[in-house]
């Protein structure tokens, strides 16, 4: 007979403002098996927990039901007090009253209702549970970063700072990232080369990390602690080893007419290249696409001059898999592409562009050599629009969103033109500017104040060409909405930021959940913010939501010590939700009938066949097995199997059927 | 109502939530905004100010008032800001060219408010008096088809020209379009004059009722 | 497929709409050469009644919503399965009503209070610009005549506004009509007013807007050498053409370039005549500069 | 008039993808109807169908299954053999008379949020029309169970 006690929180309002609690208590008092009900304000604060443990001690309960907010939330917090009261963990569960029925109803006696089944179901649950004790496994001690952008450095370096080695994976040739492409940085306008290229390196040379350039992740299998990566290694048809980075083959490289992507399409490269001159391994790749000799078969003009014999017209891609026991996704993200805006004319008109082809005219090491100059003529653009929120924040043609950096580096981009060019004009056509951030108001002032860029409130409607001219057709809505026409030189888009291409993909491989954007989702907005839903893999920068560089530094840090904290302990425990195939006395042995269908549905190869034999050793039965180690209880085994030999701790026949009768 | 605005999913439904509660503070008397929302089915709410419909307003310049500015009037629900909405000439120098709606980021359908305001204007009998050519020449247009079913073009401009004394504007082109057959000289018969007429009346009733 | 539709006659439901039976019957005319040409069958609707244009939708809602239904109707009746309206007017005040209500319970009950009946599937509206689109491919192949001219495409506002009613992928420059005029060999200029508003029912009420409007579009279109405008638009038509005078006294120089209708551009290139194209109705009268071609072949003809 | 009736809904959600959604529908103040009981599974898979012809036998009106989306599924593969299994179970549930129209069948991501609200209305709405599921309660009322 068992004795379990039903406690129902408040969560202050959150709760008792919809839901009759006292009254739910008392309802609980009838359930049969029920010996102690009460409701409380706080059942997460100390006193409630000192209550539950209390209340387990006095009463002899044997189960507890703590019925407050969503499992999700507090069940660990719940099962250790139980176990700190001296009852088996697994013997607590919670009833969700909250995410689940105080704020979706309606206050009312049907809300109430609800309230109460949902407790008797988890106490006619909570009565059928067993102790179980956690499982524990090792942990592979190695990380993997994904991304080796500004996000994926930091996080390697302050893993392999902590011993822990850590593969660095990157699906270009070069590590750095976006932040490689930038000119100065905001606030501060230090040079974006200058702090980061210090940081690529020293990852590179860093004796814990391992860098996988031009790899991408093909397959992730395992769990926590025990993850397998297959990493595909494509082939940059050079020998690494033997390449010393003379550069001799980019400068005797016949084709040399190919759109430059590290410059944004203003400059070119030749068919053979390094991204760019402090590109990290300084080490070239032929591109197959350009290459005259994967397209004809002849020329080879590389492989005869190069000094050091490097070029592997025949090399292969290579396919490696590695133990990890965590991972960290910091795969960036993408601007919003030229389709957009048609009525800005992006894409056709040649000086019309976005913030990435700017932060390249800008930068020192950019085709220019930092001199604004616009595309289509070279010339000097006397005039310059800026137009915020390309994209952010407009349901019709972008994202609903806001992209959180256009704000300060459209400042960024006024300024450093006001810098650059003397007696130049800047205006800003923007519609909120949100500059909260550490020095970044003051930097958005200096903009207005010293620089004299021009700030209108208001979007634009329309972009033409005339007479070698963009004629810009906004508004200034301080002004009562007065119709504005300024006629420009060059006009920079802020596009929005979005997810990464392929990064539904990547979450699909890795079973992480994403958002509505592609951005991968936070395991909680608030307090856990740089794991994922899928224990082990942590998150780092704008893979997860737009983000400026401080940002994003911080973040990874963070995931870094998420994975420190997880490589420090000397083994995992596991919730101990596995399915389980029963054992009998002999002569029946167990109810499995050994026709394995289990074993076809399971995705973890987690089943096993045990031959049960006599002590003359003959065979006298095959049945399932399971192997704890390797079983992630996702119980469909269980369904699939005839004789209900195999049943799932926690979710058991016994349980889940106890559950629907309470109903 | 979700049907006239494409979301991303995992927002519709809290947005109808808030769409449909968040007129109750001015509960009993209906703000124009509550009632351009359930008759209109167009939400106010949604317009942000940036401003984008007024900068690519053809007409903008012949308006009182700039048509984000007419949805800032009616953003307030204050009476007083709503009546200067009815009586701006903004509403009817509004062409219906639609280049508002096609690059709202919104989505809000401004030209759909437009028509609900002047049909209002007009109810209230509040119409903006220097539009009044403008007045003139949709009633002369409606009434010229209520009667007979097709538009009989020189009978609406002279129904037009009576309406608003601008007796001499136009003569220029008449004859030379009488004389290139642009201009017929009698209505055109085919259509069935009854049903149309009754079609106006019914309309005009469903209206009546819709607001009560 | 486009193909093979023109070769066996094509039938598509017609609706002429008041203006092609008055200020612009120069449009209409040139339509029915063409269709004839093209062996494409126009059924007019029985007993069609006007769609209410925009005065309709501008102070009279419910009566623009169930006029266009009630042809829509009429045309279901009669099996017609799609609609042609020539006039953008027209076209789009079909098309937005049947959007409505399709769209909106409250108004499509309405409506069917108004007109006292149920409405089921209603045919698809198009516009002529859509239809002269399904059989561009015979086109091309019968030009007797290229159109040689270089000529900027004039859209306007209610044949491609607003995208989720229209279907115009590109509204902000849409190409459907350049694309026309080159399967008939002419060149269609880059500009940047294609679909810039010309004042539409302001017409009479506001010519002064209309003149306004209708110089700047005229301005860049004769900027770029521009021979002449293409329109699918009688409104369009009447105020690039009828307010000629109005526009020009906004402009210098002045301007003569004629305003076409894209059915008379293609008839122009079928070999169709000056009269059945009803070219001479036109305000700005219809003449090129003479092209090197022609001069040879007049020189041919000569010797 | 009579007094409307109240449909009682089970749904059967993974861990995951569709109680995780179910929060977020809670975390953003999303109402939906109340008549709704959730049981909570580790995965889809877990949906023994036995366990929806017990939820009708014990006086269920309509019953919702919901995990995550194809290729989302936490364990890899479970909702694709949720979706196999529930392929062959609704012909047999068709054959044996159950009324197809009271089983929903979807998918609600942890994102979803609303999605898992517009799914509860729609489902308990259909099932109100329906009406209380008599046939099935009379059977067991006479002891088949």
């Amino acid at each position: 007979m068992s004795r379990v006690g039903v406690f129902i929180c408040h969560c202050g309002e959150n709760i008792a403002g919809t839901v009759d609690v006292a009254a739910v208590a008392k309802a609980a008092m009838d359930m049969p098996g029920v010996v102690h009900a009460v409701d409380y304000k706080y059942m997460c604060s100390d006193p409630g927990q000192t209550m539950l443990k209390d209340a387990i001690r006095d009463r002899k309960l044997d189960g507890v039901v703590v019925a407050a907010c969503s499992p999700r939330m507090h069940e660990p917090t719940f099962r250790r007090t139980a176990e700190e009261g001296g009852i088996n963990p697994y013997q607590c569960e919670m009833a969700n009253l909250r995410e689940h029925c105080s704020w979706v109803h309606e206050k009312g006696e049907p809300t109430t209702a609800k309230a109460v089944d949902l407790v008797r179901i988890q106490v006619e649950k909570v009565k059928r549970n067993h102790p179980l004790k956690p499982i524990r496994v090792p942990i592979t001690k190695k990380a993997l970063v994904l991304g080796g952008g500004i996000a994926g450095i930091q996080a390697a370096l302050d893993i392999a700072n902590t011993g822990s080695p850590v593969l660095l994976v990157e699906k270009s040739p070069s590590i750095g990232g976006h932040m490689s492409q930038l000119s100065e940085t905001f606030p501060t306008l230090d040079c974006s080369q200058c702090i980061l290229t210090p940081r690529m390196v020293e990852a590179a040379r860093h004796p814990k990390i391992t860098l996988y350039t031009y790899s991408e992740l093909e397959k992730l299998d395992g769990f926590i602690g025990n993850f397998k990566a297959t990493i595909r290694r494509k082939a940059r048809k050079i020998d690494e080893k033997l390449c010393n980075g003379c550069g001799v083959c980019q400068q005797k490289c016949p084709v040399k007419k190919i759109p430059d992507q590290f410059n944004e399409g203003l400059s070119n490269r030749a068919a053979i290249y390094v991204p760019f001159p402090q590109a990290v391994p300084n080490k070239p790749v032929i591109d197959l696409e350009n290459c005259t000799y994967f397209k004809t078969g002849k020329c080879k003009a590389c492989e005869k001059l190069c000094p050091t014999k490097a070029i592997r017209f025949d090399q292969e891609d290579q396919i490696e898999v590695h133990d990890v026991g965590a991972v960290v996704l910091a795969t960036g993200f993408k601007t919003m592409p030229v389709s957009h805006f048609s009525e800005y004319g992006y894409g056709k008109y040649k000086d019309v562009i976005d913030g990435m082809k700017f932060e390249r005219l800008a930068s020192a090491s950019g085709p220019t050599g930092g001199a604004i100059k616009r595309p289509s003529d070279g010339k000097t653009p006397e005039t310059i629009v800026f137009i915020a929120c390309a994209g952010s924040r407009d349901r019709l043609k972008g994202v609903p969103y806001c992209s959180k950096i256009c704000c300060m580096y459209t400042a960024k981009h006024a300024m450093l033109y006001q810098h650059k060019v003397h007696g130049g004009k800047a205006t800003i056509f923007y519609m909120d500017i949100r500059a909260a951030g550490k020095n970044y108001d003051e930097f958005v002032r200096r903009a207005v104040e010293e620089d004299g860029v021009k700030y209108v409130r208001g979007r634009v409607s329309r972009v033409y060409e005339d007479n070698g001219q963009l004629v810009v057709r906004g508004v200034d809505t301080l002004l009562g909405a007065e119709q504005v026409e300024i006629r420009a030189d060059m006009v920079v888009l802020a596009t929005a930021v979005q997810a990464q291409d392929g990064a539904e993909e990547l979450a699909q491989t890795l079973h992480v959940s994403y958002d509505p954007y592609k951005f991968f989702a936070e395991a909680h907005p608030k307090l856990r913010p740089v794991e994922t839903n899928t224990a082990g893999i942590f998150l780092a920068g704008t893979c997860q939501a737009p983000r400026d560089i401080p940002e994003t530094v911080a973040q990874a840090s963070g995931a870094a010590v998420k994975v420190a904290g997880l490589f420090s302990q000397p083994e995992l425990t596991r919730e101990p939700i596995i399915a389980v195939v029963d054992r009998q006395p002999p002569p029946v042995f167990s109810h499995c009938v050994g026709c394995f269908l289990c074993k076809s549905a399971c995705p973890y190869q987690a089943i096993e066949e045990e031959s049960i034999k006599n002590r003359n050793g003959d065979v006298l039965k095959v049945v399932a097995k399971v192997n704890p180690g390797l079983c992630q209880g996702c119980g469909t085994c269980v369904s699939t199997c005839r004789t209900k030999a195999i049943d799932l701790q926690g979710f058991s026949n016994e349980q889940v059927f106890a559950e629907l009768m309470s109903i | 109502m979700g049907a006239y605005f494409a979301r991303p999913e995992g927002q519709t439904v809290g947005r109808e939530k808030r769409m449909s509660s968040h007129h109750e503070s001015v509960s009993g008397c209906h703000s124009l905004a509550a009632r351009l929302e359930k008759e209109g089915e167009v939400s106010v709410a949604d317009c942000y100010q940036c401003g984008k419909c007024t900068a690519g307003c053809p007409a903008a310049e012949d308006m009182d008032v700039a048509p984000s500015q007419v949805l800032r009037l009616l953003q307030t629900e204050t009476p007083k800001h709503e009546e200067r909405a009815l009586k701006s000439l903004a509403i009817w120098m509004c062409i219906g060219c639609e280049t508002c709606v096609t690059r709202c980021p919104q989505e809000v359908d401004l030209p759909r408010a437009m028509d609900f305001l002047r049909q209002e204007a007009l109810a209230r009998n509040v119409a903006n008096p220097s539009a009044d050519d403008v007045v003139a020449f949709h009633k002369a247009f409606l009434h010229s088809i209520e009667k007979a079913g097709r538009l009989f073009e020189l009978g609406m401009v002279g129904d037009y020209k009576l309406r608003t004394g601008h007796f001499f504007k136009d003569l220029g082109i008449a004859p030379t379009m009488f004389f290139k057959g642009k201009l017929g000289l009698f209505p055109h018969g085919g259509a069935n004059k009854r049903e149309v007429a009754e079609i106006f009346a019914r309309a005009r009733a469903v209206r009546k009722e819709s607001q009560t | 497929m486009t193909g093979s539709l023109a070769t066996t006659t094509m039938k598509v439901g017609y609706f002429p709409g008041c203006s092609l039976q008055g200020s612009s019957r120069d449009f209409a005319e040139s339509l029915h050469a063409v269709a004839k040409a093209l062996a494409i069958e126009l059924c007019e609707v029985p007993e069609w009644n006007c769609c209410g244009a925009s005065s309709g939708h501008m102070i009279e809602h419910l009566v623009s919503v169930a006029l266009p239904i009630n042809v829509l109707l009429k045309a279901q009746k009669a099996g017609m399965d799609q609609v042609m309206a020539p006039c953008a007017s027209c076209y789009n005040r079909l098309a937005t009503a049947s959007y409505e209500v399709a769209h909106s319970p409250t108004t499509k009950a309405q409506v069917e209070k108004i007109l006292q009946t149920t409405i089921g599937k209603l045919p698809r509206v198009l516009n002529v610009v859509e239809l002269l689109a399904q059989v561009s491919d015979s086109i091309a192949a019968k030009v007797s005549k290229k159109f040689e001219q270089s000529v900027a495409c004039y859209y306007g506002c209610l044949l491609v506004r607003p995208a989720k009613i229209t279907g115009f992928d590109r509204t902000e420059d849409p190409v459907e009509m350049d694309k026309l005029v080159a399967a008939v060999g002419g060149k269609s200029i880059d500009w940047n007013f294609k679909t810039e508003c010309c004042g539409a029912s302001f017409s009479v009420a506001r010519t002064s807007v209309v003149g306004r409007l209708g110089a700047k579009i005229m301005h860049d279109a004769v900027k770029r050498k521009a021979e002449a405008l293409v329109v699918a638009c009688p409104m369009c038509h009447s105020n690039l053409d009828l307010r000629r005078g109005e526009i020009n006294r906004r402009l210098d120089p002045k301007t003569d370039i004629p305003v076409l209708f894209i059915t008379q551009v293609i008839g122009l290139a079928l070999g169709l005549s000056a009269k059945e194209l009803g070219l001479g109705r036109h305000f700005v009268p219809v003449q090129f500069p003479v092209k090197p071609s022609e001069k040879a072949a007049a020189a041919a003809a000569v010797s | 008039m009579a007094e409307q009736f109240e449909p009682k809904m089970t749904a059967f959600v993974c861990n995951w993808c569709t109680y995780a959604g179910a929060d977020l529908t809670g975390t953003s103040r999303i109402k939906y109807q109340s008549n709704v009981r959730v049981i909570r599974l580790p995965c889809t898979g877990r949906i023994d169908f036995m366990l929806v012809m017990k939820a009708f036998s014990r006086g269920s009106d309509g019953v919702i299954i919901s995990g995550c989306h194809p290729n989302d599924c936490h364990y890899t593969s479970g909702n694709y053999h949720a979706r196999r299994r529930w392929m062959v179970f609704r012909d047999l549930m068709d054959f044996m008379g159950i009324d197809l129209r009271r089983v929903t069948f979807s998918w609600v991501s942890a994102a979803e949020g609303a999605k898992w609200a517009e799914l509860v209305n729609e489902a308990t709405n259909t099932v109100r029309e329906l009406g209380p599921y008599k046939e099935v309660q009379e059977l067991t009322a006479v002891g088949i169970d």
